[in-house]
């Protein structure tokens, strides 16, 4: 099985609940999204275009993020059989050489955690306790964060022997893929011919952002003006 | 064991002896409740979202009685939304907002005013309402009307009618919505021409739209519908064609950008009909059978009419003027003598009427070259198929896939009506109201909307709706009552309001010249019911909390889309501050202690055609009993039922949607017409002019509002009043007398805020774009540069009625004669923090021209200078 | 001995209560009328007594409408930079702490000591009303256990209380106090601020005494 | 100045031993004869932080922003205006190097 995701740029209106969503989901530490959109102008007055590009984790398959991690000796960052990139927290050691080698922007840095309402307590959300949270979401000062295609939603899937559910059944899909008002966001195991993902990456010509870097991102894109 | 005691005692020195107040059965009987608190499991609510008027479908996932997360409704997607945008997906930080209002509180220092403290000191429920009912007793007792009653998405939380009959029983006729802040302009042009209002593109069958300045992928009524079925129409090969001077979200994803000069769409579209008549894009069938195309206008702009009133028609097989009944065939164009008198059809009229607005004479004004107007216009005409069919379920039907959509963009100016009605016009010309494919009406037909005005004066209303002032105002004129009350003598009202109650509503912070909305609230005792300490409440004197969307009970009837209807539900979920009452519970205590407890009940039960179960006087209700009550009329199931799912709908037969409209109501001799022609306008111009001959106020007020002198006086309430749209309608007040300003201000609405007024403290909202916590000045690279203006440069816009400052964003996705400021940012409320107080209140400079027709607020006709603010 | 330790738990149950009211409502005239009686019958005094006597001088109508609006600003949380910030353990001791978890934590404890979520207090319950009141009824848990010969249990109670005191209230409320000392210009609050540290400390003097004593039996 | 800052470098980090090429000192690093940084820092005067600027040369305005100063395009901060789009970050300076074959470690490979 190997996750993937596909964002089609044509149809993505910018209304960036995907980023909400992200956050919302994944206890959003201030100044750390794993989920953002890139908005960007091309052209001048009058013949002018606005595109909105979502960002997140790409999980590569040659992650960069994870040789810079295994070089310094840390060892945090692996890549699991289902494709997905993950860091370990426990073994994190907050050097950020990750953020300097990944060429999307993903690895957020956490320096500290702060409330979401600044300089007032903490809302029952964020009281929600650590052993009610996933691992993923068991964030503490001086660690490396980023997108884990909502790792704890997909492991809940396997446990429940409902991996063919991933990305059709709402329990089991990342929640930026469920929000999308316009669909413009799936998810899915793409070695599976009848996946929603495998079939638009065949018909649509979904392109992958960078390639020059050779990280084989798992993030597919439907671009607007092509490939990049 | 002595010492002990003794060092403690010491400790505590002479306030042990207080150990007395301390109540030992008060201990005894506390320490009986108190429960032991448990850990739960995750488990889903499907429920309504309320974050704005789009009532989409949610999934509220809670653990541990928190809410954890916020999906979208998988099952509403039948019905109306796929996804949720950023505002519904973060809602739970609404109602968890730590700035919450969690106890009444009461003004302590009388001087009321931006910065001054309210010093609110809190108090009880009970001493809350006291205070509230015996001023609505007294008010009552001597003259009710003196009562205003104000909501804004307070409609949207419960539906309208509870309040309705608040203030019926009551007996004020001063309850005000806040439509023309948005759209009213749009709905009456609606009502007068078709008799209804709400109509949507046939976006599944649509191949051509043109959208008119609406940005629906951010902010609009019926988004969250709008946005996915035109995204998976332009996959189906619909042409996209935005008119608007700013490149929109919905603009970047259309086909064609036409940045048009702010106010001229009006030009552009009745440009457009010229090019469709003179190709002949015309379909005359339509015509003849659904509009009064055909009726004999006289030279005074009337139709002639026989002893009975009826308007006639030029039957050609008869060669005389006759009522278009069965067996009548009318002459579509045409000029007539009869009687001495020259008669033309309507039709006529038009032709006659947009013959010299060709592309060419409005290129220059509209900013669009005429090549690319008369473009569009064939391409619009030649999308329209005009004598088409489809077949659909077995039934035959017109086909005509264009339409032509708007919402701000033709309605927020001072000739809001007449620019809609523009569209229509183009719309009717090619066949396409009620056409599969094409502009979709919905409750065509009613009568009083397309009757000339009564022109009622002196006015009832403190808003002056439907009042020689705003005579065809059918919606409330929000913006207008702070100005009735500043003067109340000068608009001729009777009586002088002393008590304003806002519910869910920051109005004076959104509407036009909005520093001077706030003066008038100095002067009445208010009552604010609301979540947030928001401005309003800000000038309150007794606040009364209120419960959220996951906090409270509902209801509103989903929108209606072309294939489904639905009643739409929201219930408490969670209530975190532990809020004993929501806003309807507010209304059932005032009512009871100010004495009107029963007549309330019974206006409820009327109001809402309560038939089984229904209200009954004396006795006490909940909120639950009363949206069991009107969720069994409304659903015809019990509440229990409803809360499963969170709303209740049904799909409609290609019948109801294509044949219980116009077809109906319209097609056919004997039948009422569409107004191709508003005849209306030209009687209540009439009575307009009469009444203002009689009182002198009428036009002084007239003279305020549009800076005219008392000699054009009369020819303006004509040319405002007329029944087709004129090139005059381009040019609103400011365009005419702020010379001195040389560029276009527009107002427009983002994601992350619009509609709710509370996103402001949400830090998720303020997080999702490097952007989103505050509003920039958009100004096109060209200008900015004229004026030596760079990207983040602080500048100042600066119109007619004041300045701001605002933080320069260079972009080439607006006009170079225009500049572009969001609303909903710069709040000041003392209890907001720094964090949400960030950006530009734009509404504070914008000029206040409303439209003479609608009574709609002018939020796009302003005109500003600009330039780099010092230091 | 017994009988001393009863008495003691009275009082330290009213006193607790009575200190609860002051932070969950604003005084009303009655209220400060009975206190001020109550003063007039005592001489002996230390500076909180004083301050709040003092405070109690003038016109007690007046006075009470003006304490409503100071016990709003200091204790409600009405906005940012208009009084402290809010008297709830989880906003004094939540910055820079790992998982904001305070008021589940307090919560558990309450519930761990028998006692619960307490349904008359509409705050949340780190409000530090809330915990004195909580204070006020385990203490009134060991009473009845003096009462009725149950002492392990008693003993055992004193502990939990000298434990909340250590692991939540003493931690952060009078931090709380001595802002409100600082900033508030009512004499009355500041006499409760004062009060109400001076009494935590002792209090969590005299059950430290106290259980070493017991256990040393 | 450019071989004074490098043998402040080599100071810094305790290897004052003859001029070496950069590739040599790629290798040693790679070698673990030069640790970069005990606590991997890469904050300003930090050992990778010198490795950049003073032995490569490189222009602050490679990784940074004006702007902001304080900012660096590595960590990347929210509101940095975006400038490489279609990502937030621009590392196509760092290919010249970390590219497989070139002079650095191997970050980014050619398949």
């Amino acid at each position: 099985m190997k996750l993937v995701r596909v964002i089609d740029t044509k149809r993505c209106i910018g209304c960036r609940a995907c980023v909400a969503a992200c956050m919302v989901e994944n206890f959003y530490n201030p100044g750390d999204p794993w989920n953002f959109v890139v908005e960007y102008e091309q052209g001048e007055f009058p013949n002018v275009r606005r595109v909105f590009v979502p960002m997140n984790c790409m999980h590569c398959e040659n992650p960069p993020c994870q040789k810079a991690c295994d070089y310094v000796g840390a060892h945090a960052i692996y890549k699991n059989e289902f494709g997905v990139v993950l860091i370990d927290y426990d073994k994190c050691i907050g050097c950020r050489y990750c953020i300097a080698v990944c060429p999307y922007g993903a690895p957020q840095y956490v320096e500290k955690l702060e409330p979401l309402f600044p300089n007032e307590s903490f809302t029952p959300y964020e009281r929600i306790p650590e052993e009610n949270r996933h691992e993923v979401h068991r964030f503490r000062p001086n660690i490396v964060t980023k997108c884990t295609f909502c790792w704890h939603r997909i492991e809940k899937a396997i446990k429940e022997n409902k991996e063919h559910l991933i990305g059709v059944h709402p329990e089991y899909t990342p929640a930026c893929d469920l929000v999308c008002p316009v669909d413009a966001r799936f998810f899915g195991d793409i070695e599976n011919p009848d996946s929603k993902v495998a079939k638009i990456v065949g018909e649509k010509k979904a392109a992958q952002l960078k390639k020059e870097f050779g990280t084989r991102p798992q993030v597919y894109y439907i671009l607007e003006g092509g490939d990049y | 064991m002595g010492i002990t005691r003794r060092s403690f005692l010491k400790g505590l020195g002479a306030f042990s002896a207080l150990a007395s107040l301390g109540g030992l059965s008060e201990i005894a009987r506390a320490s009986k409740r108190v429960k032991p608190f448990r850990e739960g499991d995750v488990r889903y609510f499907y429920s309504t979202c309320k974050m704005c008027v789009n009532f989409c479908g949610i999934k509220v996932k809670l653990q541990n009685g928190v809410i954890r997360a916020i999906y979208p409704d998988e099952r509403r997607a039948d019905f109306y939304n796929i996804g949720n945008c950023p505002k519904g997906v973060s809602g739970l930080f609404n109602t968890y907002n730590p700035y919450r209002l969690k106890k009444p509180l009461k003004r302590t220092n009388p001087k009321k005013g931006p910065n001054e403290d309210p010093k609110w000191v809190e108090i009880s429920w009970e001493e809350a309402f006291e205070i509230v009912a015996r001023k609505l007793k007294k008010i009552r007792e001597e003259d009710p009307r003196k009562l205003v009653w104000h909501h804004g998405h307070g409609k949207y939380l419960l539906d309208d009618e509870w309040m309705k009959a608040f203030t019926s029983a009551f007996g004020t006729p001063n309850m005000v919505h806040r439509t023309t802040t948005c759209e009213a302009a749009k709905h009456v042009s609606d009502e007068l021409t078709w008799g209804g209002h709400e109509p949507l593109p046939d976006l599944e069958y649509c191949n051509y739209l043109i959208n008119m300045g609406g940005n629906y992928f951010e902010a609009d009524q019926w988004a969250r519908w709008l946005d996915h079925t035109t995204i998976f129409a332009k996959e189906r090969g619909m042409k996209l064609v935005s008119v608007e001077p700013r490149l929109s979200n919905l603009a970047a994803k259309a086909d064609e950008w036409v940045p048009i000069r702010p106010g001229k769409d009006v030009l552009f579209l009745l440009a457009m009909a010229n090019v469709l008549i003179e190709k002949g894009y015309v379909d005359r069938e339509f015509l003849l059978n659904y509009t009064n195309a055909s009726f004999l206008v006289g030279e005074d702009g009337k139709f002639l009419r026989n002893d009975r009133g009826e308007p006639l028609v030029w039957d050609v097989k008869t060669d005389s003027p006759r009522p278009y009944v069965e067996g009548v065939k009318p002459a579509l164009e045409g000029s007539f003598k009869i009687g001495g008198k020259t008669y033309r059809t309507v039709f006529q009229v038009l032709k006659d009427h947009v013959k010299d607005i060709t592309p060419e004479s409005v290129a220059e004004e509209c900013g669009v070259p005429a090549e690319q107007i008369r473009r569009i216009a064939v391409e619009f005409g030649e999308n329209a198929r005009i004598g088409s069919t489809i077949v659909l379920d077995g039934k035959r039907l017109r086909y005509r896939p264009v339409a032509i959509y708007t919402f701000r963009g033709l309605t927020a100016k001072e000739y809001g009506s007449q620019n809609c009605r523009s569209a229509l016009i183009v719309m009717q010309l090619v066949g396409a109201l009620d056409a599969v494919g094409g502009f979709l009406l919905h409750k065509p037909g009613k009568k009083s909307y397309m009757e000339p005005s009564k022109c009622e004066y002196p006015p009832q209303r403190v808003d002056l709706k439907k009042s020689v002032f705003l005579p065809h105002a059918h919606h409330d004129v929000a913006q207008q009552v702070m100005f009735t009350l500043l003067d109340p003598k000068k608009y001729g009202l009777e009586y002088e309001p002393e008590m304003q109650i806002f519910f869910a509503t920051n109005r004076p912070f959104s509407t036009s010249d909005a520093k001077k909305q706030f003066e008038a609230l100095k002067k009445t005792f208010n009552v604010v019911i609301d979540i947030c300490m928001t401005e309003t409440a800000w000038y309150a004197d007794i606040v009364f909390p209120d419960r959220t969307y996951l906090e409270a009970f509902g209801y509103y009837s989903g929108r209606w889309t072309p294939h489904a209807r639905y009643h739409t539900l929201h219930y408490p979920i969670v209530n975190p501050y532990r809020i004993p009452y929501q806003n309807l519970e507010i209304m059932f205590e005032l009512s009871k202690r100010a004495g009107f407890y029963d007549e309330f009940l019974e206006k409820i039960n009327e109001k809402f055609k309560f038939k089984n179960p229904k209200f009954v006087k004396g006795r006490d209700y909940t909120a639950r009993d009363a949206f069991e009550i009107l969720w069994r009329n409304k659903a015809k199931e019990p509440l229990k039922k409803g809360m499963k799912r969170g709303f209740k709908g049904r799909l409609v037969s290609v019948e109801e949607r294509y044949l219980s409209g116009a077809e109906k109501v319209f097609k056919g001799p004997g039948k009422p017409k569409i107004h191709l022609y508003c005849e209306e306008l030209v009687q209540t111009a009439d009575r307009v002019i009469q009444t203002m001959r009689k009182h002198k106020r009428v036009r002084e007020v007239f003279k305020d509002w549009y800076e005219l002198g008392d000699s054009e006086m009369e020819d303006f309430i004509r040319m405002k009043l007329s029944p087709l749209p004129r090139k005059e309608h381009a040019y609103p007040t400011p365009h005419r007398r702020a010379k001195d300003f040389p560029l276009h201000l527009i107002t427009f609405k983002r994601m992350y805020r619009n509609q709710s007024g509370y996103c402001n403290v949400n830090p998720i909202l303020n997080h999702v774009a490097h952007n989103s916590d505050h509003n920039e000045v958009w100004i096109n690279p060209k200008t900015a540069k004229e004026h030596g203006i760079k990207e983040g440069d602080t500048v100042i816009v600066e119109s007619r009625v004041g300045k701001v400052k605002g933080i320069a964003k260079l972009t080439h996705g607006i006009r170079p004669d225009t500049v572009g400021i969001s609303y909903h940012y710069g709040h000041w409320s003392g209890d907001y923090p720094e964090w949400a107080r960030k950006g530009t209140w734009v509404n504070q400079i914008i000029e206040y021209h409303p439209d003479l027709v609608s009574g709609m607020n002018s939020f796009n006709d302003t005109k500003v200078r600009i330039y780099k603010a010092e230091g | 001995m017994i009988e001393e330790l009863k008495e003691n738990a009275e009082l330290r149950s009213r006193l607790y209560w009575l200190l609860s009211r002051l932070y969950l409502e604003r005084p009303t005239y009655q209220f400060l009328l009975s206190l001020k009686e109550k003063l007039n019958e005592i001489e002996d005094s230390s500076e909180g007594v004083e301050l709040i006597r003092e405070s109690l001088k003038g016109e007690l109508q007046e006075l009470s409408e003006r304490l409503g609006v100071e016990f709003t600003r200091l204790f409600r949380g009405i906005k940012e930079g208009y009084g402290p910030p809010p008297p709830y353990e989880s906003v004094y001791m939540g910055e820079g702490r790992v998982m904001g978890e305070t008021t589940l934590v307090v919560l558990r404890f309450y519930t761990e000591s028998g006692l619960g979520l307490m349904e008359d207090i509409e705050d949340p319950q780190d409000y530090i009303g809330a915990e004195l009141r909580f204070m006020s009824l385990l203490i009134y848990r060991e009473l009845e256990g003096w009462e009725t010969g149950k002492k392990r249990e008693a003993f055992n109670t004193m502990k939990r209380e000298k434990e909340f005191l250590e692991k939540h209230m003493l931690r952060w409320v009078p931090k709380f106090c001595e802002l409100v000392e600082g900033e508030s210009g009512e004499d009355f609050y500041r006499g409760v601020a004062v009060l109400t540290k001076e009494f935590l400390t002792s209090d969590y003097d005299y059950l430290s005494e106290v259980i070493s004593e017991l256990s040393a039996l | 100045m450019w071989l004074l800052a490098f043998v402040l470098l080599l100071f810094s980090i305790g290897y004052s031993q003859e001029f070496k090429s950069l590739e040599d000192i790629a290798k040693l690093i790679r070698e673990g004869k030069i640790k970069v940084g005990k606590d991997y820092t890469m904050s300003f005067g930090g050992r990778f932080h010198n490795i950049h600027t003073k032995v490569i040369g490189m222009d602050c305005s490679a990784c940074h922003l004006n702007k902001y100063p304080k900012d660096f395009l590595y960590i990347r901060r929210y509101k940095v205006p975006v400038r490489g789009a279609p990502g937030v970050v621009d590392r196509s300076m760092c290919i010249s190097c970390h590219k497989g074959g070139k002079v650095a470690t191997q970050w980014y490979t050619t398949r």
